[in-house]
């Protein structure tokens, strides 16, 4: 079986957790800029005279499609690396994918990986 | 009074005893080549404020309605050169005297006198026209700024033809042509009112008969800010706006050929500098004090109101006293700004606080240190001229508005004019962000009509 | 049982649907900017002679996680608020989630969220 | 049953995989610019006498909801599109989705598509 | 003939009867310092204008492309300075006497004559040598945007220093230099010919020897528009070519030392204002009736296709007729840039339609307005022009073609310049968008051999 | 010894034989007229280097740090005028005598001589203020780009404050005011020692102290890139300084009122130019063979590592030298960019390399081209300033660091100043990227001690 894992990280964090994924034997992953909105909140912007509040803060998504196995060690090394201790470090979220296919080779499954 | 050239001599306005000598003196040729090149040269300059003017509203507008606001501000100043040619040079300089209006008709150069070696016009003509030419420009400037955002393109190019080509020339035509209010003794150098302030009346009746942006103004009195899209370009802009500007007063000396002239530039131009400094440093002080960050986009509209406010009499104020001239306009620029938010009347960059407030601000303070100025004449001038284009220009924004329209759809104001209009994206390489809860190209939908939305079901986004 | 719910929407309606689900009580999301191609047609541009085709729209792109039980009221108040009743109003999307974690303090699951 | 796919693609390959997926009668789907680190290795930078490693390059991911029957056909034809036979040519990760409702008109499930 | 400056007297070429007087007094210190002044602050002018250029393109080109277009634009003038240096000033100036080139040589400053109270020589030579460099680098400017975004940068700087050193200078003595055009009467005054259409026919050249960017040009005969990146940064461009041309034409009066050169520098700078607006208004109404929208880099375009259209002869016509000139110099340009494309010839931004098309068209439409003109000389300038920059430039762009090469890699075009040659994004902060659909960064594959693509595993992307 | 204008003539200092003669005329209104013009139009054009330093900047430094720069650039120009009125100008130039310091006081304009026809001043006062003022502003940003990135704002205009009022008009009263270093013969015509290194050495203090960027430098000697946010910006900012620097060495004639001083000026700009192609084409040259690619923001450097490195004497050269000058400037610009990170010294933009390490180039490369001087006295200009400036910078870079505090938090610094400081973005619309990994935004969190972070809770990102 294979599981997607979804990190959302903080951005300066990115670099620390691809290393620690990497050295797990990954080697591929897909990177997005999202905006966040949680417990962490924003903070205001000033522009001509009135303040306004901006809620929504940078954060990085990292998806990886791997192997059911390797997720626990996965999700250890990316809270160990994301961890800052203070609000808005992000959050994994873990689900099903059911296949996987490389474009290049027509590889399925696992191999495709 | 100034601008108005009297031809028998280069230095009959500028009051100094010593002076009396020169002015029967005939104009020599050098004084005749030095007073041209100085027209071309500065108005060069103030040319070049165009650019300012366009860099520094297309910093400040969100980056869906740049590409307008660049071809509005490039193809008003085209606007302003044609119709100073067909009318405008005409009726602001042409038969005044001491009336209310010039004559109509093409301008044409005449420089026969000075090529058969009579140097008394004291100039040459094109030079004049290109250098009060480029100042009618300024004016258009100021306006597309503030109703940037949500107007249409051709409806605001034939609201600067009527500018250009009738409602400055005759307002300009009372001070600087030499009608009745330069016989009164009306004193603007070089056009706080008769510039700027003029700019700034029809840039305020445009926004009123406009209406706000949609979702600037949210309920309960709340500000939506909608943050321009390029600090570096405005700030671009001001810095040329600020080098322009030394031609745009330095220029109005309206000479170079004598002693005195020259040293009255240099006063000029280092009082215009001063002026500059002074506004910036006290709004950015002020916004510091009041808001506890420096907002950058009040440093540079400071800059400009220090600039505005020392335009009605560069010359007579000491280095000082051109400082605290400009630092006044600085702190006014950064009241302005939330007053004109409170009145609900949107002004995307600034344009009232800076040219119209300060404009006034400017020219009543010329008395301070101009002996031979009253506060009542300038008061009177700032009224007349006041009025005057506040009708007038009402009367063409609302003919406008009743003919070919003024207000784009709600749809092509939320897709942004650049599409709707030009058919192009400035930035299309860029990924802009949409995030109407980020503040930035909000469109805050409790302000639009649902009605209105569903019916138009095409242009929906 | 966590659900992940992700709305594609007019990027104006974005505000209205934040505030319509912080008000059911969910306290974060994850925004992101796509565009979309669909039924609703893009528009031409003009350059410099040439006329084309813009294909794809601006959209946003609303990813919730939540417990199962909070799914129909997020849909609904999504519905309610995203829907301006011309086509390119959007979709929204179910989909299984397996396991949560929130990286500053290694919670699990729905308290994760 | 409804199925996402997710492909990432060469960024060039959008619109040849946008056009084979309207064949199929399509018509709508979600896209958004990712970032790709894997097997294919960025390049190098250069920034005033020092030189760095850009691991990340550019990707498009194509999300599609669809009915299980599709999907064959689809990663078929993406395959087809968007293979260049060369290292980077992306992914195809199918899974599965729950449940659709198209905001407009409140349609469920594979109406909603 | 202007430019070859005949040092008896600043006004020699001047056909004013009233200074047949003035042509056998000695030139004054006053005139020698005024004629220099007059060259070195029109000089610096026109050295603006390589800015102008550069945003234009930088703005114009995809974001891609952006350092590497910049990088171009600010080499090229520094090409132009060391090559008009080694050799360029003498071949186009150095003893032509009514020939076809002029001699070889390093130039150096010689005012002697001047220190020791000479002043027949009109103005210092440095100052001459700058005012006449600059121009030369305008030309170069002129190719660099047309072969963007293909290129290879050291491939174009070669093209450059020959384009400099050798082809403008020769050509340049036709004319300017005294040479055989100038005896025949050909007249182009600031040139229209010898600078803007010698950068288009070298552009031209260039642009049918590279190819079309791939993607392009579709099958059927579709064309794929790449937008440009920066809408605003273009619109500065064109702000500072319309300032920098008030020195190009300006300047090109070659004296300011006496009333009547500087009646005509008025003319010719109130003329040039007013072709660039009659430019930019025609081309705007030209495209708001043919493709129902304002295109803003049509109007662009626009005006300076006007600015070109005058540069021939922008002393004689009145206002009116400048207004004239430069609109169908507009008009010209909205129909030129979709001939182009149908011819396949990929021009980036337009230097083709603008400086081409309208170079021609301002120096065959000089007789319209100088009766001492005429439409056969002005075609054999144009056409012996021509024929020498496109035998002599095709001829260059292949030796590099077959030496170093001179297009880049298909991959590399695809990454973009930056990336390739430079090393580095234009813009690396931002998330730029790659979505081949939207037009934008397209790489239409059609137009890509496979086999290439197969053959290089090692920098796809 | 320049830049202290002698009254009695506007020649005097110039050393032709033939202008013994013109020593003892009287000034005529010609020559001061022009004299006065020239400061003024000059003045402006070293005036726009303040936005040729602002847009080099903006485009040098990383997004989230831009509207902070930009607010820097224009408020410290705003500075200079006011500090260089309030006690600046005075310090430098009255009664300095051959001494080390002026006299303290407000400076005010004095023309009553040439108004009562006695031209013997030579030039208006207040254009010679404003012509001495703005290189006092360029000093200072020559400062800003160096400390980028990390110094807070007001601790930065603190420091402006302290440089135009009190260091720079110091330093500048030794040579230019004719003090002990101009009594010596120490030769500087326009500042590559007085503007150029002062604000280098200002710079390299402040650096050392401020501390690198977080980030900047990694284990092991590694230097982590942190590219700037916008190329073309940084183009633009460099085609300004290069157009003002014509009237920043063009200027320093002081005089344009005789044929020898316009010769000179002739000579000047043709080789302040030719020194920006040098060292341009030489550093651009350099980068290729060391590093295969060609660096744009090398290039640029390396044109106005020519500029500075002419400066010390553009009268003086031959075009052929002038290249040359420039030529080594560039290649010592491309050596001295990875020499400053081997310190650890962190420049963001390259002032250093340019403007001090270029500065004492160009100064002790003046006695190659210019008999009266010595490379002993140069060197004793060189190290006397030098170490003025160090000694009194830093005390003044340490006092605001243990008042006020220099440099923001760390957290402020990842979130950039504008966010911090002025609230607001310089690009909103813009998605940015924040890819570490990717080398752009990055933030190498090797160097952020854990402990700083975890105290501060509440700004985190
Ligand atoms: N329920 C959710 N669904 C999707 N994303 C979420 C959810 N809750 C939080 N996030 C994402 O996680 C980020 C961090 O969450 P936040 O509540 O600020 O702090 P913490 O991670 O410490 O709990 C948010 O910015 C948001 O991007
Ligand atoms: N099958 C699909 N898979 C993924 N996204 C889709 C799909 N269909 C539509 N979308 C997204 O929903 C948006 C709106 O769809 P569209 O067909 O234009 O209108 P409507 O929502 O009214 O049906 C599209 O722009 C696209 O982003
Ligand atoms: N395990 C993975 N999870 C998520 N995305 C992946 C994964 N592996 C690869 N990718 C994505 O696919 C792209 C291509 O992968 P790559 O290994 O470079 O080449 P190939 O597709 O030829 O195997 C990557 O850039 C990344 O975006």
């Amino acid at each position: 079986m294979m599981k997607k894992i979804e990190c959302i990280v903080k951005p300066f964090k990115l670099d620390d957790v691809k290393n620690a994924i990497t050295e797990l034997g990954i080697s591929g992953m897909t990177v997005s800029e999202v905006r966040g909105f949680g417990r962490q909140k924003g903070h205001t912007e000033l522009y001509r005279g009135a303040e306004y509040q901006v809620d929504f803060l940078p954060k990085i998504k990292i998806d990886l499609v791997v192997s059911e196995e390797q997720v626990p060690a996965i999700i250890a090394a990316v809270q160990k690396e994301a961890c800052t201790g203070r609000i808005g470090d992000g959050k994994i979220f873990v689900s099903d994918v059911e296949q996987s296919i490389r474009i290049r080779t027509g590889e399925n499954g696992i191999e495709a990986l | 009074m100034k601008k108005f050239f009297i031809a028998l001599s280069t230095v009959a306005l500028v009051a100094l005893p010593v002076l009396a000598l020169a002015e029967d003196a005939p104009v020599s040729e050098m004084t005749y080549i030095l007073n041209t090149f100085s027209f071309l040269i500065m108005g060069i300059l103030v040319m070049w404020m165009a650019a300012g003017f366009g860099m520094l509203e297309a910093g400040l507008v969100r980056s869906k309605n740049v590409a307008t606001i660049c071809l509005k501000n490039i193809s008003l100043f085209g606007i302003a050169g044609v119709l100073f040619y067909l009318c405008g040079y005409n009726l602001m300089y042409a038969g005044v005297d001491g009336g209310y209006i010039g004559s109509f008709g093409l301008w044409a150069a005449d420089d026969a006198a000075a090529l058969a070696g009579d140097y008394s016009a004291g100039y040459s003509s094109s030079s004049d026209w290109f250098f009060q030419m480029v100042f009618c420009g300024a004016a258009c400037s100021v306006v597309s700024g503030c109703v940037a955002e949500r107007i249409k393109i051709w409806s605001f190019l034939v609201f600067c033809i009527v500018l250009c080509g009738i409602i400055y020339p005759i307002q300009g035509s009372w001070a600087w042509g030499g009608g009745w209010l330069s016989e009164m003794g009306f004193a603007d150098y070089a056009g706080s009112t008769l510039v700027h302030s003029v700019g700034g009346w029809a840039a305020l009746t445009g926004a009123i008969i406009l209406g706000a942006r949609k979702g600037k103004y949210g309920k309960g009195g709340r500000v939506n800010p909608m943050p321009g899209s390029n600090i570096p370009m405005a700030t671009l802009g001001t810095f040329i706006l600020w080098m322009g500007w030394y031609g745009f007063n330095g220029g109005s000396v309206l000479a170079l050929g004598d002693a005195a002239s020259v040293v009255e530039m240099g006063n000029v131009i280092a009082n215009t500098n001063l002026a500059a400094c002074g506004g910036m440093l006290a709004a950015m002080a002020m916004v510091q004090v009041l808001y506890k960050k420096v907002d950058v986009t009040m440093g540079l509209n400071g800059a400009l109101a220090g600039l505005v406010s020392i335009t009605a009499g560069p010359q007579t104020p000491s280095l000082g006293a051109a400082i605290l001239i400009g630092g006044v306009g600085g702190v006014l620029v950064v009241l302005a700004v939330p007053f004109f938010d409170k009145l609900k009347i949107d002004d995307v960059v600034g344009a009232l606080s800076v040219h119209l407030v300060c404009g006034i601000w400017g020219t009543m303070a010329v008395p301070f240190t101009n002996a031979e100025t009253s506060f009542m004449t300038q008061g009177i001038g700032v009224l007349s001229i006041g009025a005057f284009v506040i009708v007038s220009s009402s009367v063409v924004w609302l003919v406008i508005k009743y003919t070919i329209g003024l207000r784009c759809s709600e749809e092509d104001e939320y897709r942004g004019l650049d599409l709707a209009e030009i058919g192009m994206e400035a930035y299309p390489d860029f990924q802009t962000v949409h995030l109407g809860g980020m503040g930035t190209a909000a469109y805050v939908p409790d302000a639009a009509p649902a009605a209105a939305r569903v019916n138009s079901p095409v242009k929906q986004n």
